[in-house]
């Protein structure tokens, strides 16, 4: 049950639900959440690969740089995200669309 | 090298529905013999008797933020270092210890940097007026 | 046996978080279960004999992550003349009909092309037997401090980067006056 | 392979027996069953005594307050009243559960229940003996960090979902404080796992000794000054006074579970006073020698060879002077907790952000880079056996 079929599977169902949530939703911390579920999926690939294929360690580390960057990126993203409801009172991505303020 | 088997992760899994059997047992066997007769006062928000006005769910100040913040960059940081930490040994028995020195010292150094940045700009201070005006008190007399 | 079993329920908490994820109406509820999705996630980590890598995701997403975006959340909440942008009633911004029919198109497209990969991938799958699994600290470490020590020290730098840029942007403005 | 509870209960013929003739009677291999019923039992055992314990903390609690305050503290529920806990619980039981009509009923339901998860997960890894020790996973530490930061989430959540301004509060400032302090938790403990070279719990413990001048504690000047920070860090992760801010009577009524009545709020408790103990444990692990016992009687080899004892019975013995050993030090240290509590006046909010920031932090940094030059300087030696050495070398000269 255990093999890479079921591996990619499931990275491929985490990371379309991240596409739905990205493009589907309105709030900027939702895509964000989007996001966060697609550089999971991709880690999991990286994992999966490093059992099933040649059990070099090189993958791990991947996985471990995609985790570290992930959370550097909610760290700034959710930054953003405060700055500008500061500004505009608001976190609908529409309202962000021009760039000036 | 040793090899494990993933038998070793059966207590994590049984102790996690133990947590929820012993919550859930504990909270539906409450439910068969507690008394359960509420009313509209009973189920208001406390607020030390007086009616409750508006919601609790309003903005908050962002130096919550600004901790969490540091506290997550921090947080990454240890997860970069737990591996490195182990081998530290190894490495200082076969003569590489050195280098591995050199290279953590560096990898604490940026980031405390950036803790130096925060401290200086005051994102560490929780009351920041508090610094400007200390004499306020002794003023008076 | 017991590893099928834990693959399952990892399996099962991470794609039900997921679809939890999509179809929640209520930002602070999408959070808790992505809270979950990583939690399972950390199970298939686990099962593939990736143990830090759990310990990881549990430590950076579950401890760090999520907290991060529940004080997001908190602070976005809403506005002095606006209580309850989330929580109970439906948040605003969620997505409409609209929305949900652009995200299904993208979704349908994206996963023929990544269909088609993953069918080449599984075709050409070897059936062997799986490798004992090794613990990976170590090898973690050794590799960290040898390899990619590069990275290691670069990633020091991101996270400075991102330390102060995140501090820059969300520091509330202080006032002229003081 | 990693030693479990199973894999030391395998040296005794008798489980050896039982999963042959199970395999025999199943025709399949029944190693992995007789494992998880084994673990099944243990697991319940833990969680009985750890729950006994969590509830005798209160008690103790009570007690010890008492007698610092010269009062009688609880004294009609059985000899002492030492039953108390149980009073306490039927009572909890027994009260009426209320759900604020204007609560998150998703979230209010999902907080305690997320609080006693991460408690209970992080029992796995406590190391009760060498061979009493649910799994020693080989990220032990690490897993334990990661479990236990789930209690930030369930507090934070817990004081959202409640909708009252008292309970909000109180979760904001309890998830800020329990994720700040984690840092120079973790930062010592990662000076710690320098000294040892691993992350198991395993690893940690067997670079001790049973004596004193063996422990980390005092291996080095900087992880003897690295055990205070552990220490202040984890009461202020626990919530404990002086920093029980989230809590705060005088000005947040009851903090995070204000609203939060019967056995929800008992949940709450129960994973607080557990939460204790293990961090006591963790404490004692990585900084008092964990189960260690001194010259080596915890392995059982010098009663076997001194009196020719059974082998199995031999280490038996030696699995309860480990046990007794571990029990000891951390029952210890759970009084000095509740001592520091009516000791110590509660510290004010921002005190506790400057206490953490500007003093643990840095403070557990250096130590971090000390541990790390101590290391290489003076090949992971400890400062007992550099001067031993050093009064050697002299003796030998003259």
């Amino acid at each position: 049950m255990i093999n890479l079929g079921t591996y990619l599977g499931i990275s491929f169902a985490l990371f379309i639900c991240g596409i739905l949530v990205m493009v589907a939703r309105k709030n900027i911390i939702a895509i964000l959440l989007g996001i966060e579920l697609i550089l999971n999926a991709s880690a999991l690939n990286f994992a999966a690969y490093t059992k099933f294929s040649n059990n070099n360690i090189d993958g791990h580390i991947m996985s471990l740089f995609i985790i570290v960057t992930a959370a550097a990126e909610a760290a700034v993203g959710l930054g953003i995200v405060i700055r500008f409801f500061q500004l505009r009172e608001s976190i609908h991505i529409d309202d962000a669309a021009s760039l000036q303020n | 090298m040793s090899t494990f088997n993933l038998d070793v992760y059966m207590p994590v899994v049984i102790l996690i529905a133990l947590a929820l059997l012993v919550a859930g047992g504990s909270l539906l066997l409450g439910g068969l013999i507690r008394p359960h007769n509420p009313n509209k006062l009973k189920e208001t928000a406390y607020e030390c008797g007086e009616e409750p006005v508006g919601s609790a769910w309003a903005n908050f100040n962002v130096r919550f933020y600004v901790i969490a913040l540091i506290f997550i960059i921090f947080d990454v940081e240890s997860a970069l270092m737990f591996p490195v930490a182990a081998v530290f040994k190894k490495f200082n028995q076969i003569g590489l210890g050195g280098t591995l020195l050199l290279s953590v010292f560096s990898f604490v150094l940026i980031l405390v940097s950036g803790l130096i940045y925060c401290w200086k700009k005051g994102d560490l201070d929780w009351v920041k007026s508090f610094n400007s005006q200390p004499q306020l008190a002794t003023k008076d007399k | 046996m017991f590893t099928n079993t834990l693959f399952l329920l990892s399996a099962a908490l991470t794609i039900g978080g997921a679809f939890a994820v999509v179809y929640s109406e209520n930002l602070m509820h999408a959070c808790i279960f992505l809270l979950a999705s990583f939690f399972g996630v950390a199970g298939l980590y686990a099962c593939i004999g990736a143990d830090f890598l759990a310990a990881t995701q549990l430590v950076v997403y579950a401890g760090g992550v999520v907290i991060l975006m529940l004080f997001a959340i908190m602070l976005t909440g809403g506005t002095a003349n606006n209580f309850n942008r989330f929580g109970l009633e439906k948040i605003a911004a969620m997505g409409n009909k609209k929305t949900y029919f652009m995200a299904g198109i993208t979704a349908v497209v994206s996963s023929l092309v990544l269909l088609k990969i993953i069918a080449n991938v599984l075709r050409n799958q070897s059936s062997a037997a799986l490798e004992a699994n090794l613990p990976t600290v170590e090898r973690i470490g050794t590799v960290l401090a040898t390899d990619h020590i590069l990275a290691f020290e670069i990633s020091s730098v991101l996270l400075l980067g991102a330390l102060i840029g995140a501090a820059v942007i969300s520091r509330p403005r202080t006032e002229k006056n003081d | 392979m990693n030693s479990t509870v199973v894999t030391y209960l395998s040296q005794s013929k008798e489980l050896t027996l039982a999963t042959e003739w199970l395999t025999k009677a199943l025709g399949f291999n029944a190693s992995s069953l007789v494992a998880f019923i084994v673990f099944a039992v243990v697991c319940l055992i833990v969680v009985g005594v750890m729950s006994t314990i969590g509830g005798l903390g209160t008690y103790a609690e009570r007690k010890i307050s008492a007698d610092l305050q010269m009062r009688v503290g609880p004294n009609r529920v059985g000899p002492y009243g030492i039953l108390q806990f149980l009073a306490d619980g039927v009572k909890m039981i027994l009260k009426e559960d209320i759900i604020p009509s204007g609560a998150d009923r998703f979230t209010f339901i999902l907080a305690p229940f997320l609080c006693l998860i991460g408690v209970f997960a992080t029992l796995a890894v406590v190391p009760f003996s060498s061979g009493f020790m649910l799994a020693d996973l080989n990220v032990g530490i690490f897993y334990l960090l990661g479990m236990a930061s789930l209690v930030g989430v369930g507090v934070f959540l817990g004081g959202y979902a409640s909708n009252s301004k008292w309970s909000m509060l109180g979760g904001m400032r309890g998830a800020s404080q329990i994720i700040s302090y984690e840092i120079p938790a973790t930062i010592t403990i990662i000076s710690i796992v320098l000294l040892a070279g691993g992350l198991s719990m395993g690893t940690l413990i067997g670079g001790q000794g049973g004596m004193p001048q063996q422990w980390y504690l005092f291996h080095n000047p900087f992880s003897f000054i690295g055990f205070f920070i552990f220490f202040i860090a984890s009461l202020a992760e626990t919530n404990r006074a002086p920093f029980d801010l989230p809590e705060a009577e005088s000005e947040l009524v009851s903090g995070y579970h204000t609203e939060y009545s019967g056995m929800r709020f008992g949940l709450f408790a129960l994973a607080e006073y557990i939460e204790v103990f293990v961090v006591c444990g963790v404490a004692t692990a990585l900084f008092l020698g964990g189960y260690k016992v001194p010259f080596d009687l915890g392995t059982g080899s010098i009663l076997v060879e001194k009196l020719g004892m059974d082998e199995m019975l031999a280490k038996n013995l030696g699995q309860i002077l480990e046990i007794g050993s571990f029990f000891t030090k951390t029952l210890g240290l759970y009084y000095v907790v509740i001592w520091v509590r009516w000791t110590l006046p509660r510290l004010r909010v921002d005190q506790l952000m400057t206490l953490c920031w500007k003093y643990l932090t840095p403070i557990a940094i250096f130590n971090l880079l000390g541990c790390a030059v101590w290391m290489y300087a003076f090949d992971g030696k400890s400062i007992y056996s550099l001067l031993f050495e050093s009064v050697a070398s002299v003796a030998g000269h003259h």
